[in-house]
């Protein structure tokens, strides 16, 4: 979740965007949370297939750690361009 | 989808918080769904390196900005028709 | 979500009619978000599969609008006969 | 899952309303999976037009009761068996 | 859901730990119905491929109840391999 | 992400119950997509019985427990990376 969400706050009193503000950090929480989860899922989908051993094996572990790193650059080079383009359809003028 | 924060006098200010948080979960679900499309579209599965490729990353930019495009040309459809969903 | 859905709040005094309708509209306001993000999703998945360019390819903005027109057909289609098979579920004499 | 709105006097309305909303959410939950899997089964992925056709069309009516038959017989068996789930 | 994860709420008074077991049924409610509509779902997406006709096939119904069966057991088994897992990892001492 | 329920003085006792049902929420969507991701590696999708075979059942203690040690690296490297996400 990114910044750019936050717009559209500036025109309420100090109190309402506090609470706006742990209304958003909710989300952020609970977001986090299933990121987390879903990185783990798609990690364990995609590199484990071997249920002979309850143990992972070396390649499972590069697997998995590879994937979640590319997981993790991937999401952040998304949440980049997403605000880029969030921000620009949030500028009126430039909508159409 | 915009948020409108200059009320007008009758306007219940629990309705514009309740629309704001709606306004973001709604961005929250996009993203997600999103990045799981990109993702999907764009990376190599069998994660021979930790690092994302110049290939995928130019891939990724090309993949955000298509799905915004989706988004715009179905939301406009939907408000076009009013269609309720 | 359909009218159905509505069905034994008739019981209710007025005030809680009016509070339970409140929670009606807020999952109903959630659902139509998840419904746009879903075909939005669906239609991008099933339509746009060349990212040599960062604009549609006109093909591909007709596929988008076919599938979305079709989704929304469908859902509406899927609304009619789900209601009607929920009301028949809902009439105790009926249920077995 | 049908809600009694009948109340006993010593219940609580605070838990009815939960049961309420509850029920609503499965509702909804249950529509929107119902949903999917019947526009997996029946729609055609090309999208060579933007309307139905007769067989979606047909095809959409006979997955809907279907699939109101198996959450049914679904339903008999966990109820019959008491298990938690 | 199971037992294990209500640990921690020992060190709360009384009227707290009402209010959580409230949250937590709620939670309970809520897992299981979109337990409830996951397996049909999937015992849905498995079993059934014929739209010649409204009604089920025996053999249909057959799989559709298999496949319940199958789906319960599965999660019961879960359920326990994780409650030892979860308590594993819960003890402080034997967490690395 | 264990909960600390010895409060330092000025500690919110609402945030200790946001953060508890967060833990919870948690716990309950790992717990569905590994139960989910479990059933699909393991189990024969044929229904040929409506019992679990003995390498079915194997099939799923094993991916249980690897599917905790794939939660349990990426966990480390995420706090060892301190990286938001």
């Amino acid at each position: 979740m990114d910044k750019s969400m936050l717009q559209g706050l500036d025109g309420l009193p100090e109190e309402d965007q506090r609470r706006m503000a742990a209304v958003i950090e909710q989300l952020q929480v609970r977001d986090s949370m299933r990121m987390y989860n879903s990185v783990v899922e798609r990690c364990f989908n995609d590199c484990v297939d071997n249920f002979t051993r309850k143990s992972l094996q070396k390649q499972e572990e590069t697997c998995v750690m590879r994937c979640a790193e590319k997981f993790l650059k991937h999401s952040m080079r998304v949440g980049l361009r997403f605000a880029e383009l969030n921000n620009l359809a949030a500028t009126p003028d430039q909508s159409n | 989808m915009a948020a409108n924060t200059d009320l007008p006098p009758g306007v219940d200010k629990e309705q514009v918080f309740g629309m704001l948080a709606m306004e973001m979960e709604y961005k929250v679900e996009l993203f997600n769904r999103l990045a799981m499309a990109c993702f999907n579209k764009c990376v190599d599965k069998r994660y021979k390196e930790p690092e994302l490729t110049m290939g995928e990353n130019s891939c990724i930019d090309r993949c955000v900005s298509k799905y915004f495009l989706v988004n715009g040309i179905i939301g406009q459809m939907l408000s076009a028709g009013q269609r309720p969903m």
